[in-house]
């Protein structure tokens, strides 16, 4: 059994939370470049209350994304804020009164996610946003869930297809759209929430 | 310490506010601290439709000046310039609704349409109506995909005539109806004489050069669409009104809402000066004025400036605007 | 031109005002232009005792928004920071005059009490009674001859109380006796954290250092008794209250009307967050809040400021407090 | 017959308007020199709506008088605009009605006016104001009155009792009172109201 159960879940969500810790400034940075410079500060004080919520002994699958999410939502100093509030919603949503997260329920919860994101803040593939990371991330757990792949192999093809589309945020000048006053100031460096996503994904690895 | 301002923490200075307004209100209104908002405590009418609505905090009277009979049943206060959280608009939703549903009046901004948005999504089985108010006319872009018009002075008007209608006994298709064919009919246009100062800061948003007025500016201290020289108040407040007239189409017969509304700091005197100014205007298109209202009630902290809303007005709308209210702000 | 002011011709603004408050008041008010003074045009009750006040402009809603059912029966607005004339003072006099007496509620300033003396002799055969507004500690001086303190923000609660009590139907030694025990029992402090700038001037009427609080101000833009460091804004409240009280002699089991007002740009979260903490103070000496008042009434044009007002309350000043008013400033 | 009948009134109160514009300048250059330099401005104004509403066929003695006193009571931009206006009130009430101004009808209405604006303005003889031109020119009236003076002489000694008095403030230091705050600044010129009063009495003699 490959699946992630609740204390799993609760390991990766506490990975999340430390690695954002880390790269704080990176991300700050980041967005000084192509917003307000306001996004890492807004991740950490999501997070540090997410921290203090979060269960030692979670009661079904959902639960640690359930923290998650209901720290961004009570938070959402900025716009990434409500945006990953409802798309950790709708991890905590696919685990609720689950005993463990299977492949398809992990695809389930990502292709739902990234519709309530896409859905709130109407932006597409190719706006330099998160979007650019959940989408494929989820795409490829779609691909792994069809192909029987284990939840924990999912993870990481999950994490390689978020950081490519991270990635490819760096040489996106946005034309249409949010993201279109931020021109070629931001070309090179990548857009902090489609990298946020990533290092969500890349957590999932405990090894 | 900042220049100009009576603040102890900055960031404490909105729940600092918060409890004085219940303090002052003397249990016609409750502050639930957390999630934040605030509500009315007065013997509220069971099974009315709900009114709702929040944005920013730097704007007082509005919203929490406007709880009360006859108009909001809640306000939700976010930091200052800041929306409140989806938690907070989804907390007073639910101690609002009787069942008979909520309208949540909200302003054109990315932050509010989204946290207000959510609010709705995660608020379960509670039936929710959204009035979209976006009647800055600055703003009037045909940018596509662009966030439209901001939501500035006609929302005052438009969570009355909600309030007056829930109060009344009406459903909530109807409440929301009336709502959007305020906000619909609503146009504005802004000026800054002077910057506002943040709570906590020293120096305003944006520095004006001396002689010049910033037009077409929101409510959040950013800056207006273009800079124009200063001129007699009268020029400056025809410069205004003319193209929320052009825009609405305004002609003779018409009858309309003024409401001019001062942003901080210019004081009563102007602004009645300028109301004078715009009644002669309207007044030589044969448009008559149907009410009226003349004060700082949408205000951006300490700005100097104002703003000049035209509403198209019927009998419909007049009798609901003059259906008793009572609020901090607003009470007649 | 002026800085951050919508302004016309500044000798012009207060009658453009004027002509913008009977406007905008519909019928409820009516603006006698010469000699000018704002007279109720609703249904006045006939056979009342008079309820007058004035003086110079600029400190709007003073006193102009005061007049209507329950409060003021007319005002007489002088220029910006000038005592009206003798003359308006008795043309208003008159008009108001029902045979029962006419109330001059008047804040003790030279100009304003000479022209309010020379307008009640020159008023032949009405009855009047002044009542003198003098709640300013900071002029507390006991300067033999001198001026006096000056009157500021409690005249807001003589003109309710009079009010109140001639709409009951009080005879004229009744009402002023009321309006004396209000005066008498009310002191203020106020303080400046920019100074006003006067219509059409584009410098502020005196310079603050950054980093300086002038206390001890009037509201005619002139400086204070001195100055004192920022502090946070719990800090210079109590610098406000804690001689108020003292000076009233506050102990436990009073009871007080509280006016915390602003001087004109002074924000609204603001006054809200400093009426909080004067509750705080009064709290800490056993002195209950009987009622109170939280906004800018009586203005320095657009001085950044605030003032506090504490008066002894009692049952019966309660329930004149309480009685219904309708105002443009003033309705409950 | 010596009385003054209403044209000469008219004639007199006429001359003082000009004269008082004659020397508008002198005039607020003593107010900036003793208080606020707006006096010659409050005085010209106040005049030059007392001379648009001036009768030329004055119904009685007091008409004048009257144009005068309502157009300073109107007007009041100062202090001394409502003093004036109380003080001329006196001589308008005192010839309403009458032929003609006796040196005993003079005598009574400065007599009332320099009572008036004691009363109104609590300033005494010394206080370095206009009562100190008024008090001697209401004490002359008086005397020249008991000695059955005619009016145009009586005038005469009125208005060298004023002029002397006004010249007496050019050396007051006012301790007490509403003066205090002038100090030792104003000495050696007059002060501007009592001068005002003297050109009043000093223009009764149309010679
Ligand atoms: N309309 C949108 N849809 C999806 N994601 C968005 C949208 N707007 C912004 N984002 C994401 O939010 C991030 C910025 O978040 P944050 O700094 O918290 O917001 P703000 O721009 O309000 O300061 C961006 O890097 C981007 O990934
Ligand atoms: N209390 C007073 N009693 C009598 N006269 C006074 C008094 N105060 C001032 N004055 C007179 O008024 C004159 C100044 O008048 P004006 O300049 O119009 O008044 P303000 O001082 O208000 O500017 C003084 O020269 C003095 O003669
Ligand atoms: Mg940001
Ligand atoms: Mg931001
Ligand atoms: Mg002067
Ligand atoms: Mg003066």
């Amino acid at each position: 059994m490959n699946d992630l159960e609740p204390q799993a879940v609760l390991s990766w969500v506490e990975r999340f939370i430390a690695r954002i810790d880390d790269r704080v400034q990176e991300l700050t940075e980041l967005d000084r470049r192509s917003g307000d410079g306001d996004f890492g500060t807004n991740m950490v004080t999501a997070l540090t209350r997410a921290k203090a919520k979060l269960s030692p002994s979670p009661a079904d699958a959902g639960a640690a994304f359930s923290s998650l999410s209901t720290a961004f939502l009570e938070h959402s100093g900025g716009t990434s804020g409500p945006l990953f509030g409802m798309w950790f919603r709708e991890f905590a949503l696919a685990g609720q009164g689950g005993p463990a997260f299977s492949t398809a329920l992990l695809a389930d919860a990502a292709r739902n996610g990234v519709a309530a994101v896409r859905r709130l803040g109407s932006a597409s593939v190719g706006d330099r946003t998160m979007v650019d990371a959940m989408a494929p991330a989820a795409d490829a757990l779609a691909e792994a869930a069809e192909n029987d792949v284990p939840a924990v192999r999912a993870l990481r093809l999950a994490a390689e297809a978020a950081r490519a589309g991270a990635d490819s945020t760096s040489s996106i000048i946005a034309r249409r759209g949010r993201a279109s006053y931020v021109g070629e100031a931001a070309l090179g460096a990548p857009d902090p929430g489609a990298v946020a996503v990533a290092l969500f994904f890349e957590s999932a690895d405990g090894s | 310490m900042a220049a100009h301002q009576l603040v102890n923490d900055p960031q404490e200075l909105v729940g600092e506010a918060l409890e004085g307004l219940e303090l002052s209100q003397r249990g016609r209104l409750r502050w639930n601290r957390d999630p934040s908002f605030v509500i009315r405590a007065d013997d509220r009418r069971p099974y009315k439709v709900g009114v709702l609505s929040g944005g920013g905090s730097g704007h007082e009277p509005l919203h929490t000046g406007f709880v009360g009979y006859g108009m909001l049943d809640a306000a939700v206060p976010g930091a200052v310039f800041a929306s409140p959280t989806a938690i907070q608009i989804q907390a007073a939703t639910e101690a609002v609704d009787d069942g008979r549903g909520v309208v949540h009046v909200v302003k054109n901004y990315t932050g509010d349409v989204l946290n207000f948005t959510i609010a709705a999504e995660i608020s379960g089985d509670i039936r929710i109506e959204t009035v979209l108010v976006d009647d800055d006319l600055a703003t009037d872009t045909s940018v596509e995909g662009g966030p439209g018009r901001r939501g500035t002075a006609a929302v005052v008007a438009v969570e009355k005539i909600c309030g007056a209608a829930a109060e009344r006994g009406a459903d909530l298709s109807t409440v929301a109806t009336l709502g959007r064919r305020v906000a619909g009919n609503a146009r504005t246009m802004s000026l800054a004489l002077r910057a506002c100062t943040h709570p906590g800061q020293s120096v305003p948003s944006f520095d004006l050069e001396a002689g010049q007025v910033e037009f077409g500016v929101g409510i959040h201290g950013e800056r207006g669409v273009r800079q124009i020289p200063v001129a007699p108040a009268d020029e400056l407040v025809a410069a205004l009104t003319e193209p929320v007239a052009d825009d609405l189409g305004l002609s003779r017969g018409d009858a309309v809402f003024v409401i001019v509304n001062g942003l901080g700091s210019t004081h009563q005197l102007e602004l009645l000066a300028a109301y004078r100014q715009v009644t002669r205007l309207l007044d030589a298109r044969g448009v008559t004025v149907a009410r009226q209202l003349v004060g700082s009630y949408v205000t951006a902290l300490d700005m100097a400036g104002c703003s000049v809303t035209l509403i198209r007005a019927d009998e419909e709308l007049v009798g609901l605007w003059d259906d008793p209210v009572r609020t901090a702000a607003l009470t007649w």
